[in-house]
Parts: structure tokens; sequence; C-alpha cells
């Protein structure tokens, strides 16, 4: 049985102006204790994904398609059902740890609150959460349970909310750009802890990033998303092995390295998720596209090693 | 719709407590000093909508009458806490340390006022008037107009647009005009038109004790204390000028939300 | 660190800073302003002995600054002169109306707090429903309704039309404490009711914002229902900003008691206040207006005091 | 004249901590200590560091926005220390959506450095948006209405419109999209190639300056750790702190890369 099996899912959000498609029809799945990056830029539906799978998505929006969390349905299952499986299911890292904590509670408080939830008495959780924000670096010796959040620093909350997840159990973790906000020294140490935490607890991770590189670095497997649909998808090593959509191309050229190299742009944008064109998405700003790109959406079609990729032009192995 | 509704609802009462005030100021159905002893707290009737008062005067034209004294002393109060109130405001958030400490302190000692008081003590000094409650609403809206102002402007003043003025070769007064006030003017209405409502509350309240509007001039305030002890021969003559003061205020009120809903969050925090 | 004793010192220096310069401003206005108090409080055609017997009992032949420290020296241990009118200390007679001035302020705000907040929170989690457009149409009328008309309105309907309650006048609270609370009740509800409207507005939009925040979503995470969310994390944020309307809430209230009391006749500060003025009784006006400031200011400091109880950043810096 | 453009001499700013009483402040944190290094015309300089190594601070401190507590800023041969851009100097900030004026056109936005009359006026507007690949019809637009990288470009040309010798960019292109990011990097390369422009990248990554800059400096605690040749320091760090912004580069290769953070994991300490 899958961890997660995401089949077909669509998410429009209503609109004055008509509703906006940000998800139009994403798979994936995770195996227990497996890791999957989803990489995309700003406007792929990436941060609408992961709160969909938590059901957290704005009210009002239309979900369809099916999420299979641990065997179960969680798709039209409403709120009370879907709050049994957040937590010790499903559980997520957001990308700003200073909203995601509230300030006036204390770090201790707020990570014990989840087994509180569970029905652990005061003294066990405040224990699990002593030793859960043990785990992530922060000794409850130099980091006393009653701190607020904004006697941290951004890394020190990004590691409470990890703790606060943590606390919990859950079976699978999604982390949402969890370093985007983060300087790069400490990008690479929380970015080290959460994959260390996913292999040592058996956790199946999600990881939500816009860089390709956390990707390579994290996960087992990796999906591109673009305007709502996943381009291309497989395991990491196959992936970066053959970058076969040109976006995923034409992202990894744009991404400086430190030998000089990189750095080209991409032209155009992203269609908007209000109006989008028939089609392949990426087909306005791709130079391999022809008329049929334009009019007809290319399927995801898997290779023997299970890297899919949706494109009529695909890259090959060394182009 | 509720939001469009209520602003629609209280630009159309507002309007039509403006219209009442200036019609009122050049013609009402009886003079306002008509005493008529018969006609004493007559129900209202085809001849008096309203009814008459204490004294046999038309109900109507005494409301109509009073619509404008309440505006103005409202307007009055709210244009002089407001004109004093933004610029201490705007100078504590730009210029900081002793002079954001001295506005602060002075604010906090207005507001130690509430206008009852200092009515209060200036009509104990120089006799009740319509000048005491005037200055006694202004002097507690000084400190309102300068705290929001300062609240307002402070987090603009780190804002990198601001620091792109300075760059740009501008002073702090060119900045100020340039890049905070049109920022902050918007919700600096919104709050006048809610203050406006305060404040005619307030002169509402005065007035009906005695210390704000003096006779002959009209008010709804004033008629309400003036009626109180007939209240229950005839209950019109206390139902009327209540009824005006909630409609009036209300009005400025969702006016102010109606406003305040209509400014566009959007141009504050990008697409 | 906690750096609270510092803050509630620096709160009292401020406290002390405004009492002084409120004091300064109403001797100002009452014995300075005047030229003559003595002559403003005899009137005109006062005899001359009477005049210049009156000025040596006010020591009005000494020098303004004199006069002014003597005066404030006297608040310090409780002496606010001797009314004129009645021959008796200002404080005894302020102190015997308070009896019935504290106690109808407090009913009034306790009511608002404990209607206007937990109304605007429920109208705030039921955001656009039936019971919320309800209570905020009702909400707008009840921050209209002037407190003195709401006051004769009540007494016409309960007092004289049903007879439910007294229409005025106070029995003393030595006639035992239900026909004080009795007597109490109309004025206080004419208080509490516009204050609770404003309360319940404050709250209800303090909790929408707090709601739009991630630490909600962090606690739906959790698996905490949305009602959960609302009560133990929203809230707590949300009544920062109520505070602050509290306190000037509670100088209106003040103000507002005068008011009322003379809509019911009921003996307290308020009617002393008016008859003072009325006979030109400078010292009385004085004494109640230093002692009504000293209690608003005095409230603002113990809200200042509760700002710091709940929001923990103002408290705590960085570890 | 052939001296530096900008000669920064022991640049030093300390603040306060905030203090609830007056005269009872804790001893003044020093954020920028003695910085010191010089800039040809036309040459591109990186500064590197995390939060908190002061190089904001240098940045403003450089443009005049704050008062250094010691030090001088010498630029074009004259000392400008504390004088809010001096002529031929101007900064772009971190974010577009602060930087620009909610309520004012684009184009009033761009000519606010511009003191000539009107219609010069327009056409230097028109000039330098065209310059950073702006339709100059985007000028009757609000900052809203444009995207984060278009808001950046605006934000640039701003800056350029004036034709200063000098640019500082605290950050720019960290609050946008990778592929966005390439084309204002991409934008800033072009510039100073064409108008021998000389600018200064402020960036907490190493890889947005390498590519973009002749010679680096890192900072960390206010202090500078490293200078050299933008090659030779990312050839041979020195510092470790230097070492340690270059292993935070992940490489693009999944086994290198997992390898990498294997570092980052030993670093730290681990709890029960």
């Amino acid at each position: 049985m899958s961890l997660l099996e995401v089949r077909g899912l669509r998410l429009d959000l209503p609109a004055p102006s008509g509703a906006i498609r940000v998800l139009r029809g994403v798979d994936l799945s995770i195996e227990p204790g497996g890791s999957l990056a989803v990489v995309g830029e700003s406007g792929a539906g990436k941060s609408m994904l992961a709160l969909t799978l938590l059901g957290l998505q704005p009210e009002g929006a239309d979900v369809r398609g099916s999420i299979r969390l641990l065997g179960r349905e969680c798709v039209g299952i409403g709120d009370r059902a879907m709050r049994r499986m957040r937590g010790g299911g499903i559980a997520m890292v957001f990308q700003e740890p200073q909203g995601a904590l509230n300030p006036v509670m204390t770090i201790g408080r707020q990570v014990a609150e989840g087994p509180r939830r569970r029905g652990l008495g005061r003294g066990a959780a405040r224990a699990l959460a002593g030793e859960a924000l043990a785990r992530v670096g922060l000794d409850p010796a130099r980091y006393p349970l009653d701190l607020y959040p904004h006697q941290l620093s951004g890394g020190q909350r990004q590691r409470v909310m990890i703790a606060l997840c943590l606390a919990m159990r859950p079976k699978l973790l999604v982390a949402d750009e969890p370093t985007t906000a983060l300087d790069a020294t400490v990008q690479a140490g929380v970015l080290a802890l959460l994959r260390d935490l996913a292999e040592g607890e058996g956790m199946g991770l999600l990881l939500v990033t816009h860089d390709l590189a956390v990707a390579a670095a994290m996960t087992e497997r990796v999906a591109v998303l673009y305007a709502g649909h996943i381009v291309e998808t497989g395991p990491t090593a196959a992936v970066f092995a053959r970058l076969a959509h040109p976006y995923t191309r034409a992202l990894a050229a744009a991404r400086p390295g430190l030998d000089g190299g990189g750095g080209v742009p991409i032209g155009g944008r992203m269609p908007s998720p209000r109006n989008v064109p028939p089609g392949c998405p990426f087909a306005p700003r791709c130079p391999r596209a022809d008329d049929r790109c334009r009019a007809e959406m290319p399927p995801l079609a898997a290779g023997a090693d299970g890297h899919a990729v949706a494109c009529f032009h695909p890259h090959g192995r060394g182009t | 719709m509720a939001r469009r509704l209520a602003f629609w609802l209280g630009g159309g009462l507002t309007s039509a407590l403006v219209l009442t005030a200036l019609l009122g100021a050049v013609w009402t159905p009886y003079p306002i000093d008509a005493v008529a002893v018969v006609e004493r707290l007559q129900a209202p009737s085809p001849l008096h909508p309203f009814g008459t008062d204490q004294l046999g005067r038309d109900m109507l034209s005494l409301l109509m009458a009073g619509a404008g004294t309440s505006l103005l002393v409202a307007a009055a109060a709210v244009a002089a806490g407001a004109g004093f109130g933004v610029p201490l405001g705007l100078l504590a958030a730009f210029r900081g340390g002793v002079a954001d400490e001295a506005v602060m302190r002075l604010s906090d000692l207005a507001l130690a006022f509430p206008a009852l008081l200092t009515a209060a003590m200036i009509a104990a000094t120089y006799g009740p008037g319509v000048l005491d409650a005037v200055v006694a609403i202004a002097i507690f809206n000084v400190p309102v107009f300068a705290r929001l102002a300062r609240s307002l402007a402070l987090p603009l003043t780190g804002r990198a647009f601001v620091q792109a003025g300075y760059l740009a070769g501008k002073d702090a007064l060119g900045v100020v005009v340039v890049h905070v006030l049109p920022n902050v003017a918007s919700l600096l209405v919104v709050q006048a038109a809610i203050q406006l409502a305060f404040a005619l509350l307030a002169e509402a309240s005065l007035s009906y004790l005695g210390l704000g509007v003096q006779p002959p001039g009209a008010s709804w305030g004033r008629m309400l204390g003036e009626a109180q002890t007939y209240m229950r021969l005839a209950p019109h003559v206390v139902l009327f000028p209540g009824l005006a003061i909630v409609l009036a205020v209300m009005g400025l009120n969702l006016l102010g939300d109606g406003l305040r809903d209509r400014l566009d969050p959007r141009l504050w925090e990008g697409s | 660190m906690n750096t609270t004793p510092a803050l509630v010192l620096r709160r009292l220096i401020g406290l002390a800073t405004t009492l002084l310069l409120a004091a300064f401003v109403v001797f100002a206005v009452l014995s300075v302003l005047p030229g003559d108090p003595a002559a403003v409080m005899l009137g005109v055609g006062a005899r001359p002995d009477t005049l210049a017997a009156l000025r040596a009992e006010m020591g009005l032949d000494r020098p303004v600054a004199v006069r002014f420290v003597s005066w404030t020296g006297g608040l310090f241990v409780g002496d606010f002169g001797v009314s004129h009118t009645y021959g008796v200390p200002v404080l005894d007679l302020v102190l015997e109306r308070a009896a019935v001035s504290l106690p109808l302020a407090l009913l009034a705000a306790g009511g608002a707090v404990f209607v206007g907040v937990p109304l605007g929170a429920l109208a705030a989690s039921q955001r656009g429903g039936v019971l919320d457009t309800v209570l905020m149409a009702l909400a707008q009328v009840g921050i209209a309704v002037p407190s003195f008309w709401l006051a004769i309105m009540l007494s016409l309907v309960f007092a004289v039309g049903l007879d439910w309650l007294p229409a005025g006048g106070f029995p003393g609270w030595e006639a035992g404490v239900w026909p004080g609370l009795r007597a109490l009740f109309l004025p206080a509800l004419a208080l509490a009711l516009p204050q609770g409207a404003v309360l319940a507005r404050v709250a209800r939009s303090a909790v929408l914002e707090a709601l739009h925040q991630d630490y909600v979503l962090t606690a739906r995470m959790k698996g905490l229902s949305k009602g959960a969310a609302l009560w133990r994390h929203a809230l707590p944020n949300a009544l920062i900003p109520v505070a602050t309307v509290l306190g000037l809430q509670l100088a209106f209230l003040l103000t507002g008691a005068i008011v009322v009391e003379n809509v019911f006749y009921l003996p307290g500060v308020g009617r002393l206040l008016f008859q003072a003025i009325a006979q030109r009784d400078l010292i009385t006006v004085q004494g109640i207006v230093v002692l009504v400031v000293t209690a608003v200011v005095c409230i603002n400091f113990v809200v200042d005091l509760t700002y710091l109880w709940l929001d923990p950043r103002l408290r705590t810096r960085g570890a | 004249m052939t001296g530096p453009l900008l000669r920064i001499e022991g640049l030093t700013k300390r603040y306060r901590p905030p203090s609830p009483l007056p005269f009872l402040n804790g001893p003044p944190r020093t954020v920028l200590d003695a910085a010191s290094f010089t800039l040809a015309p036309g040459e591109a300089l990186g500064i590197v560091g995390g939060s908190g190594s002061g190089k904001s601070t240098l940045a403003l401190c450089g443009v005049g926005l704050l008062r250094p507590d010691a030090g001088r800023v010498v630029f074009a041969g004259r000392d400008v220390t504390g004088e809010r851009a001096p002529p031929g100097m101007q900064m772009v900030f971190q974010d577009p959506k602060a930087s620009l004026d909610p309520r004012r056109r684009i184009a009033a936005i761009v000519g606010e450095p511009l003191r000539p009359a009107k219609g010069e006026r327009e056409g230097l507007v028109a000039e330098a948006l065209g310059e950073v690949g702006l339709d100059p019809a985007v000028g009757g637009r609000l900052p809203h209405e444009l995207s984060g990288g278009q808001r950046q470009r605006v934000a640039i040309a701003r800056a350029l419109v004036a034709r200063p010798r000098l640019v500082w960019l605290d950050e720019p292109v960290s609050a946008l999209d990778v592929s966005v990011q390439a084309q204002v990097l991409a934008l800033l390369w072009s510039l100073r190639e064409r108008h021998g422009l000389a600018y200064i990248l402020i960036s907490h990554d190493l890889a947005v300056v390498a590519r973009t800059t002749e010679r680096l400096v890192v900072m960390e605690g206010g202090r500078i750790v490293e200078a050299g040749t933008t090659a030779e320091v990312l050839a041979r760090p020195c510092h470790p702190y230097t070492q340690t912004l270059l292993d935070a580069v992940l490489p693009f290769d999944p086994k290198a890369a997992k390898a990498r953070l294997e570092r980052f994991r030993r670093d730290r300490p681990r709890g029960a």
C-alpha cells in the first residue's frame, strides 16, 4: 500500500472573473518512508498542492480527483474526518516560520499541543516536546520550553516548526519551501536535519521547492510542476541524468552556478491560472514547440526507468 | 453585496443629513422660535408630522434646524482635531526621539480629558456655550488623529519606497508629502468619518446636559434634555430627536466602513 | 531577557508625568484663566467684603506658582479643598457619590466585555453567515445609539411602561445590595449596549485578522478543529487590539456614567458635577475633574500592563 | 582622474539596543566594524554574507541612508559620508514590491530622481524603461499591475535614469523566481558593459555573485573576513566562513548534493 496516492487531482478556486484553475490533473505517489520533491516556480500551484493534501485548501475551493493517504480516500470526506488524518497521518512545515508559529504561545506549548490533542497527559506531552526540540538541535537546557518564537532566529524557528511536526509522529511530512526564508548557510543545515529525521523516523517526505538542486540533495523522486501540470517526474537520479522536458532543462540552465555557468534566462512568463491557453502550457515559451504542442496537452509518458515526461519533443540523452 | 448596501446606505443617510442641514438653515416649515403653548405636546399629525414639543414648537422644524448645528459642531471639532493631530503624528513618526516622546506624552494627556470633563471645566469658568462643545470635542480628537497618523506612518518610514524617495533627492518634508500622505490619507478619511459620528454623539450628550448648544439654537441633544420631563405625557418628544441622532451617526459610520472596504488592499501588498 | 520590571517602571514614570501635567492643566483652566475665581464663584453683585473673605480663604493673594504647589501638594494627601456650597471637603463628597458611579461604570464595563467580545468572535467564526450579518447589523445600530437616549427609552419601556424596574433614584447601598443593583440595572444596560457593540465589532475584525495568519493553519495542521483553532490561537492574538479599544472605552464609560446618572436621577458624581457647575463652585468642579482624570489615566495604565501580559513580544527580548 | 571611484574607509555602525528606560541603555552592538574597500570605475563588486553580517548596513551607510559612527565614504574623490544619495550614486532594494510607492504610476516612480523640465523628463524615463527591457507604455501603470521581475526592472530603471556611475544593489534577486533572477542578473551585466556602470551586488548566495562580479568581499559578524577577485575567492577560499558559504551552494548532481548535505549534518550538534 502506498503512503500517498494522488490521482487526477484538480483544484479550482472561485473568483468573480471565472474559476482559477490552479491544479489541472496531478498524479503523485510516495511509498512508505519514501521521499518526493515537487519542483516549481511561483504560480505553478505547488503550495496549493501541499495545502490540499492536508485538506487545508482555501474555503470554497473545488477539489476533484483522488487523494489516498494510508489507503484512505481524503477528497470530499469533510473536515471532521480529515482532522483525524492531520498531525499523526500527515503534517506540514510551512515556508515562513515567522508566521507559522503563534507569537503569544511558548514554543513548548505549541510543540506539545499536537500530542495533547491525541490524549497525552500534560506532563508527558511536555516531556515529548522537550525530546522533539532536542532532536532538532534545540536542547531544552539552552533553549527552554517557555521561550516565545520572537526570541529565536529564523533558522531556530523553522527547527521548532519541524519539532512541532515530529512530536506528532506523522507518517508523511510535507515541507513547503522550508528554507526559502532562511540564509544560505542556515538553509543547508535545516535541509540536512529534515532528511536526517525523515530517514531516522521512517517518515515519508514531500518537499516542495523552487530549486532543482535542493530536490537533488533531498529526495529519491522528483516531480516538476508547471502551471498546474506535472510535466516531468521520476527517480531523482534518472531525471537528473537526462532532463527531458524543455522546461526542466531551462529551469536548470537558469540557475546560476559557482563555476560562472548557468544564469540563462527563460523568456516569457508562466501562463496565469486564470487564463490558460490550450495545449502544453510551456509551449508559448518553448523553442521546440510546434502546432501540435499548442493544440494538445501531451500525456505524461513513462519510460522503462520510471522517468516520465509530458512532452511531444523531449530532450534525449546528451542533447 | 451586504458591504455595497452598507456603503450606499451610509452615503444616502449622510447625504440626507447634509441636505436636511442645508435646507434647515434657509427654510423650516415653521419658525423654530414660534412658541404656542396651546399647541404643546401634540402627537404627530398632518399639520405637524413629528408633533410639537412642550412649548408647542413644530418638532420637524426643530429637527431640521438641529441637523445643521450638530453637523457644524461635529465637523468643526473633527477638522480641528485632524488639523492639529495629523501633522503632529507625522512629525512624531518621522522625527522620532524627543519629538516622538513629546507628542505621545501630550496625546496621553489629552486622552485623559474626555470631552465631557473639558466642557465641564470651560462651562464652570466661562459659562456653557456651543464653543465649549467644539473645543472639548476637538481636544479629544487631536490625540486620536495624532496616534493614528503616527501608527500608519511609522511602518512606512522604513519602507523601501520611502527610502527610495530620499535617494531620489527629496528631504523629509518632500517624502512625507509625496509618498507618505497619499498612502495614509485614505485611512485618515475613513477615521474622520467615524470620528464625525463620535463627535455627533458627543455634541448630543453635551447639549443634553446643557453644556453645549444654548437657547435659542436648536440641537437634538438639547431637545432631548428639555423634553425628558414630558416623556410620559408624549413619548414622541424623546423618540424623534433620538432617532435623528441614531440615523445620522449610523450613516456616518456606515459611510466610513464602506470607504474602508473600498480601499483596495492590493495597492499595499502587490498582486 | 525579561524586561517587565523596567517596562512597568517606565509606564509608572509616564503615569506620573501625565498626572502632573493634567493637574497643571486643570489648575490653569479653573484657577488661573478665570482671572479672579472668587469673583466667578460669587457672581456679579457680590459684596466686596464677602469677596475679600473668599479670596483670603482660597489663598488667592499668594503668587500663582505658590498656589499651584500648595494645591498639588494637597492632592497628594487627599486634600481637594472644601466645597464652597456644601462646606464639606470635596473628597468626602466625591467618595460618597462614587459609591453609585463606580459600581455603575464597572457593571457596564463588565457587561460590555463579556457580551461584546464573545459575540464578536462568534460572528467572525461564522463570517458571512446569517448570524454574522445579524450580529453586525445590530452592532451597527448599537454604536449609533447615544447611551443617554437609550437610557430614556429603556426607562420609558421598562420602568414607566412595564414598571419592572425603578425609573430613577437610588435607595442607597444601606437599603441592601439587591435594591441597589435593581436601581443600577437599566443605567448600566444603557451604557453597556453601545460599548458592547463597539467591542463586538473590534473583536470580530481582530479575530478575522488573526484567522488569516499562518499559525491558525499550523493549528489546524495539528488536527485542531476550526473552532478550536479560533479560540485557542486566533482569540489570544486578537485580544491585543481589543485591549487598546477597551482602554478608550473605559474612559468613555466613566463619563458616560456621568451623563446617564442625569437620566435616572442617580446621586452620583455626575449629579454633583452639574450642581457644582450650576453653582459655579469651582473648587468642587476642580476636585471632581482631577479625580476623574486620575481614574482615566490609571485605567490607561492598567490597559498598558494588560498589553505586557497579553503580548510576550513586549516583555521579553531575544534570548 | 584615474583613482578609485569609491573608497570606503573604516566604516563603522553601532546600534544601541532599544531600552525601556532612558539612560539605561545596554552596551552598543557593533553591526558594522571598520569595513574598508575600494572600487574602480566600471567595476562589479560582490558582497556576500548571512543575515547579521552587516552587508545591508554597509550599503545603507554607503548611500547615506544611515550615518556611520566612524569612517568615511569617498566617492569620485569627494567625501560624501552621511550625504544622502550623492550625485552619481543610486541604490536598488531587495523587495521590488516594497520599494515602489503603490500609489504612483511607473513613469512618476522612474522619473523621481530627475529634476529637469518636463519634456526632457519623459524622454529620459522612456529611455530608462527601454534600457531595462520594458515597454515605455508600462509608464502609465501602477506597480501592482506588474510581475515581480518587471517591478525589479522598474526599480533598476529608477536607479539608472539619472545616469549614475555606481549602483548599490541589496539582494536584488532574492525575492524573485530562479528564471526571473537570471533575467535580472543578465540585465545588470549588460548595463555594465554598455555604460561602464560600476555596481556593488549584495547577496547571501555565492552562486548569485559568482557570474556577475569581478571582485568579492565576504562579511561575517559586521566584519570583512575575506576579499579578492571573485575567481580567486571561489577557487581558494581562505576563511572558514567563506568555505561554509561555498558548501551551502548545493551541487546540481544528486549524488554530490546528497554527499554535500552530510557535511552540514555532521557539523550540527545532535540531541537524544
